[in-house]
C-alpha cells in the first residue's frame, strides 16, 4: 500500500465516520477540509487570473487598462471595514449590472423561445399533446393572479401531477448517481486500501 | 419490532452491505446501447482527424468517481480520432483533475503535449468565460496551465473564436451545459455535446430535445454504453452489478416502508 | 441613415429584441397599474405560515434559527436575491423574539449582502444591540467543504429551525436529513428542480420553484416583487397563447410561427 | 452618494450589455469583450475577500481561545500549507500541491458526496409514503426509473426501460419546460429590476 493510499483511506474513513455521529475526528477532518479547499482556490485563483490577467499584461504589454478593473476589486476589501463597506458597492454594481444585461437576451432565447418552439408539435401525436398540456398546467400551476379553483384548479392539479412526474424521475436518476459515487468510494476502500482483489 | 420507526443507523448499515457484497463478487454485466448515448458518440465520430475540439472539464472534485469513467470514456475517444484537444476547467476544482486525466489519457496514444493537445486552465466567472470565448479564445486564456502564451503553441496559436471549433465537450456534474446552451449556443449556435452525472439527465432534457445540447452520455450506464462502442470495456462495466443491487435495495426498503406504515395505521 | 441601422442590428437576433421590448413594456404596465390601480393580489402559497411557526418554536425552545442560501448561487441569482428578500423578514422576525438567527454562506459577496440585510432588519426593528456580525460567515466555495461546514454548524449548535431557501445543488439532502436527525424543522424552497425532489421528501414544507420568489412578495407586500409576479403572469398568457396557436398550426404542418420564434 | 452611485453603474453596464447583443457594431463588440474580462479579475477580488474573512474568523477563535479553537487551527494550516506549496512549488503534475489536492482533498469531498448515498435510503425509507396521490406519482415514478436505468431492468422486462425512457421524453419533459419559461421569465424580470435600480437589495436598500 502506498503513502497516498494510506492518508486518503483515513479521510475516506474520517468522514463516513459522520454516519455513527458527529465526533472529534470528523471534526478535524472537515475543518483540514475548509482550509485545503480554501488553500487550493487561493492559489488557483490568483495563478490563474490575477498573474496572467492582470500583472503580466501590466509589467509586459504596458496595458493600462487592466488598472481599472483591479482597482475596482481592491474596493471589495472595502467590505472588511465596519463603516467603509459601501465602497464595495461600486464593483458589486458592475457585476450585478453586466451579469442582468448579458443575461436577459440569453434567458429569453434559451430558456423562454427556444423552449416554447421545442413545445409546437403537431396534435395528431400523443406526445404532442402530452408536451402541450404539460407545458400549459405547468404554467398554471406556477401562475399566482389567480386562486386555484373551479376550472383552473383543475388544471393547477394537472400540473401538479406533471411535475410530480418530473420530480419522480429526477429522484430515480439521482439515486443513480449517488450509489455510483458510493460504489467509487467502497471500491477504493475495499480494492487499494484493503486489498482484497475482486 | 416497529419497522416504521427503525434507526436511521440500521438503515445505513444495510445500505453499506448492499453495496458491498456485490463489489467483492466482481460480476460484470451487459448493457444496451441508447440513442442519448450513440448521439455523442457519432457526433464525435463524424469530425475529421486534426480538427480542434474542446472539451471542459466541468465538476467538482467530489463527483470524481461518477465523472472518472466518462471523462476517460471520451478521451479515448478523442484522441483515438486523432483530434487536436483543447482543454480548460469552468469549475476550479476541475482544474487539476482535468489536468491529470488528461496527460494520463494522452500518454496512452503517445500525444504530445503543444502539438496535439493544451490544457488552458482554470476561469472563474463561467458566463463571462463562456461568452468571452466567443470573441477570443486566446483573450481569455492568454496563458496555458503551464503558464506559456498560447501563441507560442504553433498548432493551436491560430485559434480565434467558436468558429474554429466544430465541437465543444462538456465533462459535468452539475448545470454548466445549461449554461454552455443559454451562452455559447444561444449567442454563437456552438454545438455542446454532454457527458454528465446522471443526476443532471431530466434537468438537461429538454436541451436534447430542442437541440441546444448534444447527447447525453449520462451516468455510470452511460459510461458502459461508451466503453461498449469503443471496445473498450472497463471500470463503468464493473460498477453496474453493485449498481442495480443497490437500487433494487432502496427499492425494497421503501415497499417495507410503506407497509410497516400501512399496517400501524390499522393498528 | 437607414442603411447604418441596417447593419447596425443583427437581425437574426430580432424575435429575442422583439421578446425583450414587449417584456419591458409589460413590465413598466403593470408596475404601472400596481402602484396606481392597486391590482398587486397574488394568490397564498401553501406552507407559507410556516415561517412564522417555525420562528415561534425557535424562541420557545430557545434555540436557534439557521438560514443558508445554499451552494451555487451568486448575488445576481433571482434565487438569491428572493432569499435575500426572505432574508429580510426572517431577521426581522428574529430580532422581534430576540431569537439567534445563523447564517453561513459558500460566497463571500452573499456574506457580506446578507450581514447589511440582516444588520439593517435588527435596526429597523429597534434591536440594533442584538446583531451579532460573527452569526453571518462564509465558510468555502467548495461544495462540500460548505456543506460539511454547515452540517458540523448543525450538529453543534442544534438549531430548532433549519431554513434551506436559494439556490441548491448535491449538498441539498445532506443538510435537510442532518436536520431531521437533529430534530430540527426544516422549510426548504429552491428553483433547483433536481434538489426539490428531495426537499419535497425530506423537509416539512417545501417552496416549489416560483413558489420561492412569489413567497417573497407575498409576505413583504412589497409592490416592486408584487409588479413582477403579476408581469410574469400576463407573460405567461401570452406564452400560453402563442403555444396553443403553434401546437395547431404545427397540427395543420404550418411550421411559419415556430420558426420566426427560433 | 452611497447608493446612488451603484445604481447609476449598474444601469450604464446593464444597459449596455443588453444593446450590445443585438447589435454588430465592432467598437461596442470590443467593449463588451472588455467588460467580460473586467467581470472575471473582480470576481476574483471578492473571492480573495471570502479568503481574508474565513482567515479572520478562524484567527479570532485562535486568539480569543474560544470553543473548538484547536480545530480552527487545522483550517488555518491547511490554507497556509496549500498556499505556500502552491506559490513556492507549483501546480504541475507531481508537485506536493498537486498530491496534497488529489490525495486529501478529493478523497474527503467525494466521501462527503457518496454519504449522500446512505441519505438516499434514509430519507426514501422515511419520506417516501403513499400518503396522497401526489406522492404516489411521484413514488412510482422514481422506482420505474430507479430499475430501468440498471441493466436489471432490461432483463426483468424490456417494458421497464422503454416506460422509463417514455416517461423522461415526454411528460418530465414538459414539466421541466414548464419550470424552465417560468424560472427564465423570473430571471428576466428580476434583471429589469435590478438595472432599472428598482431592485437594491444587494446595496442594502429596499
Amino acid at each position: 500500500m502506498t503513502v497516498e493510499t494510506l492518508v486518503a483511506a483515513i479521510f475516506t474513513i474520517a468522514i463516513f465516520s459522520f454516519l455513527y455521529k458527529e465526533n472529534p475526528f470528523y471534526r478535524a477532518a472537515e475543518h483540514i477540509l475548509v482550509g485545503v479547499s480554501v488553500g487550493y482556490y487561493l492559489v488557483i485563483l490568483v495563478e490563474e487570473t490575477i498573474l496572467s490577467k492582470v500583472a503580466k499584461p501590466l509589467i509586459y504589454d504596458r496595458n493600462l487598462l487592466v488598472i481599472i478593473p483591479a482597482v475596482l476589486g481592491l474596493l471589495m476589501f472595502a467590505r472588511l471595514s465596519r463603516n467603509k463597506g459601501y465602497i464595495a458597492r461600486i464593483p458589486l454594481a458592475l457585476l450585478i449590472g453586466a451579469g442582468a444585461g448579458v443575461s436577459i437576451p440569453a434567458m429569453l432565447w434559451a430558456r423562454v423561445l427556444k423552449q416554447m418552439a421545442a413545445s409546437m408539435l403537431p396534435l395528431q401525436t400523443i406526445s404532442g399533446i402530452i408536451i402541450l398540456v404539460g407545458v400549459v398546467s405547468t404554467l398554471a400551476y406556477f401562475y399566482f393572479s389567480r386562486e386555484q379553483r373551479g376550472w383552473f384548479g383543475y388544471m393547477a392539479k394537472t400540473g401538479t401531477y406533471f411535475l410530480m412526474i418530473f420530480f419522480g424521475a429526477t429522484f430515480g436518476y439521482t439515486v443513480m448517481s449517488r450509489v455510483t459515487l458510493l460504489i467509487g468510494r467502497m471500491e477504493f476502500l475495499l480494492y487499494d486500501f484493503l486489498g482484497i482483489i475482486g | 419490532m416497529d419497522l416504521s420507526r427503525l434507526d436511521r443507523r440500521v438503515i445505513f448499515v444495510l445500505m453499506g452491505l448492499a453495496v458491498i457484497i456485490p463489489i467483492l463478487f466482481n460480476i460484470t454485466t451487459d448493457v444496451e446501447i441508447t440513442r442519448d448515448t450513440l448521439d455523442i458518440y457519432n457526433e464525435i465520430e463524424d469530425l475529421e482527424s486534426g480538427e480542434f475540439v474542446m472539451i471542459s472539464f466541468d465538476f467538482e472534485a467530489s463527483s470524481y468517481p461518477e465523472m472518472y469513467p466518462l471523462a476517460l470514456a471520451t478521451l479515448n475517444h478523442l484522441f483515438k480520432k486523432n483530434l487536436k484537444v483543447i482543454g480548460l476547467a469552468l469549475f476550479s476544482e476541475g482544474t487539476a483533475i482535468g489536468y491529470t486525466l488528461l496527460s494520463e489519457v494522452a500518454g496512452r496514444y503517445g500525444k504530445q503535449y503543444g502539438a496535439d493537445y493544451i490544457y488552458l486552465g482554470f476561469r472563474p466567472q463561467y458566463v463571462s468565460a463562456i461568452l468571452g470565448m466567443g470573441e477570443s479564445i486566446i483573450k481569455v486564456f492568454p496563458e496555458d496551465y503551464l503558464k506559456r502564451p498560447v501563441e507560442e503553441y504553433s498548432e493551436f496559436s491560430g485559434l480565434s473564436g467558436y468558429d474554429d471549433l466544430p465541437l465543444v465537450v462538456s465533462i459535468a456534474d452539475g448545470s454548466m451545459p445549461i449554461h454552455w446552451a443559454d451562452y455559447a449556443n444561444a449567442r454563437y449556435q456552438q454545438k455542446v455535446a454532454v457527458a454528465c452525472a446522471a443526476v443532471m439527465v431530466t434537468a438537461f432534457k429538454p436541451y436534447f430535445e430542442s437541440g441546444q445540447l448534444i447527447g447525453p452520455a449520462a451516468g455510470i450506464k452511460g459510461a458502459a454504453e461508451y466503453e461498449k462502442l469503443l471496445k473498450q470495456r472497463g471500470i463503468a462495466h464493473r460498477r453496474l452489478f453493485a449498481q442495480s443491487t443497490t437500487h433494487v435495495f432502496i427499492i425494497v426498503m421503501v415497499i417495507v416502508a410503506n407497509l410497516a406504515a400501512f399496517r400501524g395505521r390499522r393498528r | 441613415m437607414k442603411g447604418l441601422i441596417f447593419t447596425f442590428i443583427i437581425w437574426e437576433r430580432l424575435p429575442v429584441l422583439i421578446g425583450t421590448v414587449i417584456c419591458i413594456a409589460i413590465f413598466f404596465i403593470v408596475t404601472y397599474l400596481v402602484k396606481k390601480k392597486g391590482i398587486g393580489k397574488i394568490r397564498k402559497v401553501a406552507g407559507l405560515a410556516a415561517v412564522d411557526e417555525a420562528i415561534g418554536r425557535a424562541t420557545e425552545m430557545g434555540k436557534p434559527v439557521l438560514f443558508t442560501p445554499g451552494w451555487g448561487g451568486d448575488i445576481q441569482r433571482p434565487t438569491t436575491i428572493a432569499a435575500l428578500n426572505i432574508l429580510n423578514l426572517v431577521a426581522e422576525k428574529t430580532a422581534e423574539y430576540n431569537c439567534e438567527l445563523i447564517f453561513p454562506t459558500h460566497d463571500p459577496v452573499i456574506m457580506s449582502a446578507a450581514e447589511e440585510t440582516i444588520q439593517n432588519a435588527y435596526i429597523h426593528t429597534g434591536h440594533p444591540d442584538q446583531f451579532r456580525p460573527d452569526n453571518v460567515y462564509y465558510t468555502t466555495t467548495s461544495q462540500f467543504g460548505y456543506a460539511a461546514a454547515v452540517d458540523g454548524a448543525i450538529t453543534r449548535i442544534n438549531p430548532a429551525t433549519v431554513m434551506l431557501l436559494g439556490t441548491f445543488e448535491g449538498e441539498a439532502l445532506i443538510l435537510a436529513e442532518t436536520a431531521n436527525l437533529v430534530g430540527a424543522m426544516q422549510i426548504a424552497g429552491t428553483d433547483s428542480t433536481i434538489q426539490l425532489a428531495f426537499f419535497l421528501v425530506a423537509c416539512d414544507y417545501t417552496l416549489i420553484g416560483e413558489e420561492l420568489f412569489a413567497a417573497s412578495g407575498y409576505l413583504s407586500k412589497d409592490e416592486k416583487i408584487i409588479s413582477s409576479i403579476k408581469a410574469q403572469d400576463y407573460m405567461k398568457i401570452i406564452i400560453v397563447i402563442l403555444l396553443l396557436a403553434g401546437a395547431v398550426l404545427a397540427t395543420f404542418h404550418i411550421d411559419t410561427l415556430k420558426e420566426a420564434i427560433m | 452618494m452611497k447608493t446612488r452611485l451603484p445604481i447609476a453603474i449598474c444601469f450604464i453596464f446593464g444597459i449596455f450589455t443588453l444593446i450590445q447583443y443585438f447589435t454588430s457594431d465592432p467598437t461596442m463588440a470590443l467593449i463588451y469583450a472588455e467588460i467580460l474580462d473586467w467581470m472575471q479579475i473582480i470576481f476574483v477580488f471578492t473571492l480573495l475577500v471570502g479568503v481574508v474573512t474565513i482567515f479572520k474568523i478562524h484567527s479570532i477563535k485562535i486568539a480569543r481561545q474560544q470553543n473548538n479553537w484547536p480545530y480552527s487551527l487545522l483550517t488555518i494550516i491547511g490554507i497556509a500549507v496549500m498556499a505556500i506549496l502552491g506559490f513556492t512549488r507549483g501546480t504541475d503534475w507531481g508537485s506536493p500541491f498537486l498530491w496534497i489536492f488529489m490525495n486529501i482533498q478529493v478523497p474527503m469531498q467525494s466521501t462527503m458526496f457518496a454519504l449522500l448515498a446512505f441519505y438516499v435510503a434514509s430519507a426514501a425509507y422515511r419520506g417516501f409514503r403513499f400518503r396522497n396521490k401526489e406522492a404516489a406519482v411521484l413514488l412510482i415514478t422514481a422506482i420505474i426509473v430507479m430499475l430501468g436505468r440498471v441493466p436489471l431492468g432490461h432483463q426483468i422486462s424490456d417494458f421497464i426501460p422503454r416506460v422509463a425512457e417514455w416517461i423522461i421524453d415526454n411528460p418530465s419533459v414538459a414539466a421541466k419546460r414548464g419550470i424552465l419559461i417560468g424560472i427564465g421569465l423570473g430571471s428576466i424580470t428580476t434583471a429589469l429590476r435590478v438595472i432599472l435600480g428598482v431592485e437594491r437589495s444587494y446595496v442594502g436598500g429596499k
